[in-house]
């Protein structure tokens, strides 16, 4: 088990491993869902908490059935499958039970399957060695970090709908650029400071 | 200041049957007829409309639409003038009571600057009014019939409680521009009820009320900055009485009543003198021999208003009606003088500003400007997509249209147009949505929604 | 239908980053060097390649309600099978391309394929279409990373090779940094853009 | 047996014969791979072993008591350097790191007095181009060549190892693998 | 390990697994069932289901939520194409209408051969000049060309040309209609393919009128009507109308016309 | 006759953005000048170099597109100056042209040109060119500020807007002018000087309270320490953070439009670089803070967009219910002049 400190795993979450844009997982999402902030932050809340249920999720199947049973190589599949299982679940509970909530977070849940902020996260936390509570830690810290970016960039997007754009740049290229600079920002001021 | 009549009778007048907000008069007269100078050619419909008069002694030549000043054309009577100043019996009328009052106003046929017929600011239907205010802010010193300021002023209080009375109000005010010297000495020189009248100053919280009670008087003369504003009255409300005006009503849900230095002149014309309102003074600006008042009769076309002074300076220009801030700029002469005409202004060629829009910059001084709490930018950005829904929700209503953004707007951009298109496109879009947002806890306005 | 035309339509018109716009992830996260490039390439072909045969045989087997779980049990087996061999043969490949080759298994590319198209065609086209898409995929992760690698280290060397030294060394080391694979692709996308749009205005 | 349950048992059925496949599949590619994969270890540990401490002639592992994988197999706490002689003249190890991306494996040695630090070597990683992963270059791997265990730190806090620009973080990472490793075999040395 | 354990094994794992998020999710989805509306679910069953959100929508739910209830674009998904398209289009019933294709055409030839009354500064829209004037041109009813219908159309098929005068490339345009509600002046009507004689004008002013301010507006002069070999000309309240039935293209009254005002599609003037 | 129309109102201020953006490249001259004197050639190749790069750049690329040229408005010119002042003096020259070229391609025309760009041109070209080629951008001393006369004129160290932030007297005077928006540099200026005074402070308690020191009268004198001068604040005073403070903060595009965006996004902009540059170093820290504020600045301006003008605010309701529930008719009266 790693001994990083969890304050050091959470910053590093948060800010210098940030998923979308020094990892660059989860950048479907990124670029397709940050077209207006109400969105973004709807998706944002779901990955947070889809991350933090698979980061456990997967910690207690890593740590207590594949490990027991020397199956690590079995690990990929065991994960997509469970974070599959776990946005469905999620999904139909919350659908059922809380209907508000998911009006507002419900229909980014679908997305999240197939979005590599998940599991890339708990692959992360399984290659790095890290011990439930730091498997917990950084699965939240790394949903923060994609919640700040996401609410960020969103409101730069919507921003930007009311400026002229040249008509080549409008979409995905203007997307990208604005991601180089955001990237600059956050390579440059975070890589350096301490913590 | 004393104003002179126009020297010269014009050839013909043209008298718009709508000089309000509202729907047409009715015209009484018909191609032919012969009439007399206060003789009334148009009848109103209902208590929300203003009847009209003749200014002039003639023959009607046409009834057909007309150019108007406001910028789109109107049904007007047209009539080719004789030399005769035969009037109607005027009959003057003392002491009378509320409901007399109202009645001489309607067939006096006074309307506010703003476009209002006056008996129904002062008496909305089911609303109570319990304060006058005489705006002489936003219109000039309009001294025109008064020889002296002594003059000026008394008249104005008596108007002003004549205005009271029809209104069934308890006070009273009139609300001077601060920069405006000679109404304020105007004022200063009149004794009131035994004291002499003190302009006093709106400053932060010291709102009207607290001069009631200072004064210890129904009646106060106070002065406060300039604003401008096509739709200034719930922001002149707030600020001068501290009362707040939800979105989507009127002075009159909160008890408020605005009145314009002319339409309190006429009002005191029309009781003290019988007079209808067929002639009003306006102010002039940048012709070649310019007085810079008149006295014009109705139905005047700008043409011979200016005509009479000296004519133009250049070739051609920008005819602007009602001011600089917001007034109309006028693609031809032809326009008559109307009811709510303040003012004539001509720009030369080399004054009128022709600087080339670009890109907003966000500079926010449009933001710094706005006495409303406006991001005027984004609004004009909005209105120039087309986004309607969401300059709704930036609160565009509250614009008062004052141009404060697009006077100071360093990249030349027209946002008070795009404001107004704005709002134009959402008054055609909803007009069965009444605003159910009411900002306004206290007072529990019924249009508001509390 | 012809062979050709869908293998051509693979690499032009659904090209999977300039076209579908999908699987971004790895685009830029692996475009450090064209060896990086060709090795991520490398896998997600063989994972389209054997997913789309799959699923194409078994679709008529598949229910439709279970049919995203069920591709993603296929998916996911062929991305282990990826992982292990590249692990085992290649490690130096392995280690730099990192936890992207597990997460093939998210790639958008992979799924929309299945589904797009596998779920609808039979095998021989399915694999057609896989090689198409991953033939597209490959010459856009080249084109980003040959991009990236000569700018950022001014040569491009692959599997101990060095194709092209520049006389000069620029090495903008941002190129190499993630912003620069975000300048890269922004730049490539808005010059693709920009033909389009030129093609319609000449009412192409 | 209604129809909607039979439905659920075929659905059911056919994810469980799918799942079941994927894993057969799954468990016949692995045996091989493992092979290859141990010996690739093996070979690469072996050759970085010598990297790092290359007066030695051959490598004793010493082993912990965890057991690591059911062929009984210990956990490698680290190896003794011998010479020709049989000597033993240095410890060899291997030390998982997290670095700014990912793990970093790091290959060191140190003298048998633990004064000297006898050489450094990566492993594995798999940090940024042209920023952490410049850690196996030379011109990083050489400052730590016969380096005195005292100055074992970044030049920013007062060691002797100066940090690649811009990755602080690898260049710390590869430092705290060192001394970290090198005082747990102190102690598991002197509890000898 | 023995190779058959570990397949025997990893069979029991992955296939527990498999039994025990089968049945789990299974009997979630019975018992938390909401009921939604059927034709969503048929969308979202033609449609990928990758979820990959590069419809700019939040997964296939969402989209397919948004096609029926918000009218969002049934060919918005970029996966699946020009076939997954289709086929929404057939759940929607939104198929393109077999019938003749109608593009929008410009009833009027002023432009700069329509005098101007007053120069206007001010926002390049055609609504916001309606609204300070009557209009800028001489003629009530003409095409003030400042191009309300270009930024109307959502296509960028519409463009103002030399002349002032607003032109429809017919390969962009979709026949959407935004363009005809967006003119002030009801300048902008659709036409058929077929009908190939339009007079270019609304002006129901007097002749002499017209003339004054445009040297190609109708003038009410009745040559066409008395020419026309069909009697598909009538002019009425000023105006010249053409009755598209009896018209036969035969391009009599185009020739005649004083001013030129009437066009045959397709030949120049 | 024929008459003009427009819409009201017929009379507007003469100041445009040009006026705006000369006025800006002259608040800038005096600082050239003296970077030039202390410097040399050097400078005054660099500063012509980034200008005409900047120039040639824009007209390239308004050619190509076909759109209008728009030299004369200055902006070029002002991203040319404000970059070539940011660099070292050491720097080769085709740094300049190259950091010039990135503003103006990327930075200002790829997003849309005037208006449009959401992060300063200045910015993103001074940290993509900072990082591209970090020996080259690196100035060889970084000022140092012992005394008093350091701030006046520090004599030839760091970067070329560092030789005095009294030079940058300019900017101030725009503000003054009102030619830039007021509200970001005070709170930015104010958020400068209490960062470190603060820091200050909190280490110091936090020193007491670890070594257990309970006397009260020690916690109170921490007041004084407020006071006294840390030895960071100096360096949070050099030139590059004043031309952060007075030229690149206030770049209007880049900020917020509301007025209560502008006071938190000059704060925010305050606790970045201070941060940046407590721990790090303040001339590197001015333009990350600033760059990371300007990805910030859009989320600051949609949250805090004015409420409809009259409406209470929360903290207005929370006052009056507050007020309420203590009926005093005498403060009933001066709060609420409504009341009568």
């Amino acid at each position: 088990m790693s001994e990083t400190s969890l304050f050091t795993i959470f910053m590093e979450g948060v800010f210098i491993k940030n998923f979308l844009l020094i990892q660059f997982l989860g950048l479907c999402s990124f670029v397709g869902v940050t077209k207006d902030v109400k969105s973004a932050a709807g998706m944002s809340g779901a990955v947070v908490f889809v991350m933090t249920m698979a980061s456990t999720a997967s910690y207690l199947l890593y740590t207590y059935i594949l490990v027991p049973l020397k199956m690590e190589f079995l690990s990929l599949i065991s994960f997509i499958v469970v974070i599959a299982a776990l946005v469905q679940l999620v999904e139909f509970v919350v659908r059922k039970n809380v209907p508000a909530l998911y009006r507002s977070l419900g229909i980014y849940l679908p997305l999240i399957t197939t979005n590599c902020a998940v599991l890339g996260a708990v692959l992360l936390n399984v290659r790095s060695d890290y011990g439930f509570a730091q498997s917990v830690t950084f699965g939240i810290a790394a949903g923060i970090g994609y919640t700040i970016v996401m609410l960020m960039m969103s409101a730069i997007r919507e921003r930007s709908t009311l400026v002229s754009i040249p008509s080549s740049m409008r979409g995905l290229p203007q997307a990208f650029l604005l991601a180089l600079m955001l990237s600059m920002a956050f390579v440059n001021y975070f890589w350096v400071i301490p913590i | 200041m004393e104003s002179k009549r126009l020297s010269k009778l014009p050839e013909k007048v043209i008298i718009p049957l709508k000089q309000h907000k509202g729907t047409p008069c009715v015209p009484l007269v018909k191609k032919g007829d012969k009439v007399i100078i206060g003789q009334k050619i148009g009848d109103c419909k209902d208590d929300n409309d203003s009847s009209v008069h003749s200014s002039v002694c003639g023959e009607v030549q046409s009834i057909e639409m007309a150019p108007h000043p406001d910028g789109n054309k109107v049904l007007s009577v047209i009539i080719k003038t004789n030399d005769s100043t035969e009037t109607v019996q005027f009959s003057p009328k003392k002491n009378p009571s509320q409901q007399e009052l109202i009645e001489i106003i309607k067939n006096s046929g006074i309307v506010e600057h703003y476009g209002v017929p006056t008996q129904s600011v002062l008496k909305p239907a089911g609303k109570k009014i319990d304060i006058v205010l005489i705006n002489a802010t936003s219109s000039e010193w309009v001294g025109g019939k008064f020889s002296t300021p002594e003059e000026y002023g008394m008249q104005m209080i008596d108007a002003l409680k004549l205005l009271m009375k029809a209104a069934g109000a308890s006070k009273g005010a009139i609300v001077l521009r601060s920069d405006d010297a000679e109404s304020i000495s105007a004022f200063e020189r009149v004794k009131f009820e035994g004291k002499q009248l003190q302009v006093s100053p709106l400053i932060g919280n010291r709102k009207i009320g607290y001069y009631f009670k200072d004064q210890n008087s129904d009646i106060v003369v106070v002065s406060q900055k300039r604003i401008y504003g096509k739709s200034i009255l719930n922001f002149f409300t707030y600020n001068v009485t501290g009362r707040k005006v939800p979105p989507g009503c009127v002075p009159a849900d909160v008890g408020v009543a605005i009145c314009s230095v002319k339409s309190a002149k006429a009002v005191y014309d029309a009781v003290n003198e019988g007079k209808p309102y067929y002639e009003t003074v306006i102010s002039l600006e940048g012709l070649a021999n310019c007085p810079s008042q008149v006295l014009v009769r109705i139905g005047t076309p700008f043409k011979d208003v200016i005509e009479a002074c000296g004519g133009y300076p250049a070739e051609s220009g920008k005819l602007i009606a009602n001011g600089m801030r917001t007034g109309v700029a006028q693609y031809t002469d032809e326009v008559p003088v109307t009811k709510t005409t303040t003012r004539i202004s001509f720009q030369k060629p080399e004054d009128v500003q022709r600087d080339e829009a670009i890109a907003c910059t966000h500079c926010a001084m449009c933001v710094d400007a706005c006495p409303v709490e406006l991001i005027p930018s984004r609004l004009a950005v909005l209105s120039d997509q087309g986004r309607f829904d969401e300059c709704r929700k930036m609160h565009i209503d509250n614009c008062i249209e004052c141009g404060e953004c697009a006077v100071i707007c360093p990249s030349k951009i027209h946002i008070l147009q795009l404001i107004r298109y704005a709002k134009n496109a959402i008054e055609k879009a909803y007009e069965d949505l009444p605003q159910k947002e009411s900002s306004n806890l206290k007072l529990g306005c019924a249009c508001g929604g509390e | 239908m012809n062979p050709l035309s869908e293998f051509i339509r693979g690499v032009t018109r659904d090209n999977p980053i300039f076209g579908l716009v999908l699987g971004l992830c790895p685009t830029l996260a692996v475009t450090t060097s064209v060896e990086n490039a060709i090795g991520m390439s490398a896998g997600t072909a063989f994972v389209l390649f054997f997913s789309n045969l799959f699923i194409s045989l078994l679709r008529k087997q598949i229910p439709s309600t279970v049919r995203l779980p069920i591709f993603i049990i296929i998916i996911a087996t062929f991305v282990s099978i990826v992982d292990m061999i590249m692990e085992a043969y290649s490690p130096s490949m392995y280690a730099a391309l990192g936890v992207f080759i597990p997460l093939i298994v998210v790639n958008c590319i992979i799924i929309g394929r299945a589904e797009a198209y596998a779920n609808r065609n039979g095998p021989f086209y399915s694999v057609i279409d896989a090689l198409g898409i991953s033939t597209g995929f490959l010459l856009v992760l080249m084109l980003i990373g040959g991009i990236r690698e000569i700018l950022g280290t001014g040569q491009i060397v692959t599997f101990g090779h060095t194709l092209i030294s520049l006389p000069v060394n620029p090495s903008v080391t941002t190129m190499i940094l993630p912003p620069g694979a975000f300048l890269t692709i922004g730049i490539l996308m808005a010059v693709i853009n920009y033909q389009k749009e030129k093609k319609r205005m000449r009412g192409e | 047996m209604t129809n909607g349950n039979r439905d659920f048992l075929i659905i059911v059925g056919k994810l469980v014969i799918i799942s079941a496949v994927a894993a057969a599949l799954l468990s016949i590619t692995y045996i091989p791979t493992q092979a290859q994969l141990k010996e690739n270890i093996a070979k690469a540990r072996e050759e970085k072993l010598f990297e790092v401490m290359p007066q030695a002639t051959n490598f004793e592992p010493v082993y912990g008591d965890k057991i690591i994988n059911e062929d009984g197999d210990k956990e490698i706490l680290y190896y003794l350097a011998k010479d020709e002689s049989g000597n033993v003249i240095g410890y060899a190890f291997f030390k998982r790191q997290p670095g700014a991306q990912d793990i970093i494996e790091v290959a060191g040695g140190v003298t048998s007095d633990f004064s000297r630090i006898t050489g450094m070597s990566v492993l594995s990683h798999s940090e940024t181009p042209g920023m952490g992963a410049k850690i196996v270059e030379p011109a990083f791997k050489d400052q730590f060549k016969e380096l005195s265990l005292n100055e074992l730190k970044l030049s920013s806090s007062g060691g002797k190892v100066d940090s690649i620009t811009g990755a602080t973080i690898s260049s710390q990472a590869v430092v705290d693998a060192l001394s970290s490793k090198v005082e747990s075999i102190k102690q598991l040395e002197g509890g000898r | 390990m023995n190779p058959t354990t570990l397949i025997i094994q990893s069979v029991a794992l992955l296939g527990g697994l498999g039994i025990a998020i089968g049945t789990m999710l299974i009997i979630a989805s019975r018992k938390f069932k909401v009921e939604t509306n059927p034709l969503v679910d048929d969308i979202l069953n033609v449609l990928p289901g990758a979820n990959c959100g590069a419809c700019g929508y939040a997964g296939c739910s969402d989209f397919a939520q948004r096609v029926v209830n918000e009218n969002a674009p049934i060919n918005g998904c970029p996966v699946g194409g020009f076939d997954v398209a289709k086929k929404i289009g057939g759940i929607m019933g939104q198929e393109v209408s077999e019938g003749e294709k109608e593009y929008p055409i410009v009833l009027c030839k002023g432009g700069i051969n329509c005098i101007n009354r007053f120069d206007y500064i001010g926002i390049e829209d055609c609504k916001a000049v309606m609204m300070l004037s009557d209009g800028e041109k001489g003629c009530n009813f003409g095409c003030m060309g400042r191009g309300t219908c270009v930024r109307a159309c959502p296509f960028g098929a519409i463009s103002i040309g030399e002349d002032k005068l607003p032109h429809i490339n017919k390969n962009i345009c979709t026949s959407c209609g935004l363009c005809i509600s967006s003119c002030p002046n009801g300048i902008l009507v659709f036409a058929k393919e077929s009908e190939k004689v339009h007079v270019k004008c609304r002006s129901h002013d007097k002749g002499k009128d017209v003339k004054a301010v445009c040297t190609v507006g109708c003038i009410a002069c009745k040559i066409c009507e008395k020419n026309c070999p069909v009697q598909a000309i009538k002019v009425t309240d000023f105006l010249a109308e053409i009755d598209q039935n009896k018209c036969t293209a035969c391009g009599i009254c185009v020739e005649k016309c004083p001013q030129h005002t009437i066009d045959l599609r397709g030949v120049a003037v | 006759m024929t008459f003009t129309i427009s819409a009201p109102p017929h009379r507007k201020s003469r100041i445009n953005f040009r006026y705006i953006m000369w006025s800006k490249i002259l608040a800038l001259l005096p600082v050239s000048l003296i970077s030039i004197y202390f410097f040399g050639i050097p400078a005054l190749s660099i500063i012509l170099a980034g200008v005409l790069s900047a120039v040639a750049t824009e007209t390239a690329i308004q050619k190509i597109f076909n759109h209008k040229l728009t030299i004369k408005d200055g902006h070029a010119v002002l991203i040319g100056l404000m970059l070539s002042l940011i660099m070292p003096p050491e720097a080769p020259l085709w740094l300049p042209v190259v950091g010039s070229f990135f503003a103006i391609a990327i930075g200002k025309h790829a997003f849309g040109g005037i208006g449009s760009y959401v992060f300063n041109p200045v910015l993103a070209a001074w940290i993509f060119i900072s990082s591209a080629w970090p020996r080259f951008m690196t100035p060889i001393s970084i000022p140092h500020v012992g005394q008093l006369s350091d701030f006046l004129l520090e004599n030839g160290a760091g970067l070329l807007v560092d030789v005095s932030p009294l030079a940058l007297i300019g900017g101030v005077y725009l503000i003054y002018k009102k030619y830039v928006e007021w509200r970001v540099p005070l709170a930015f200026f104010i958020t400068m000087v209490l960062f470190p005074q603060t820091l200050n402070v909190v280490f110091e308690a936090v020193g007491l309270i670890s070594s257990g020191v309970l006397n009260p009268l020690k916690y109170m004198s921490l007041i004084f320490k407020f006071l006294e001068i840390s030895p960071e604040l100096p360096y949070s005073m050099i030139g590059t953070v004043f031309f952060g403070i007075l030229f690149i903060s206030t770049d209007n595009p880049t900020s917020p439009v509301t007025k209560k965006g502008r006071l938190v996004y000059g704060v925010i902009c305050g606790l970045l670089v201070s941060i940046y540059g407590y721990f790090g170093n303040y001339v590197a820290g001015t333009f990350y803070g600033l760059f990371l504020a300007n990805c910030l600045s859009s989320f600051i301006e949609s949250n805090t967009l004015p409420a409809s003008f009259g409406s209470e605010g929360k903290l207005g309701k929370f006052y009056r219910r507050f007020i309420e529930k203590f009926p005093s008719s005498v403060k009933r009266e001066v709060l609420f002049d409504d009341q009568w």
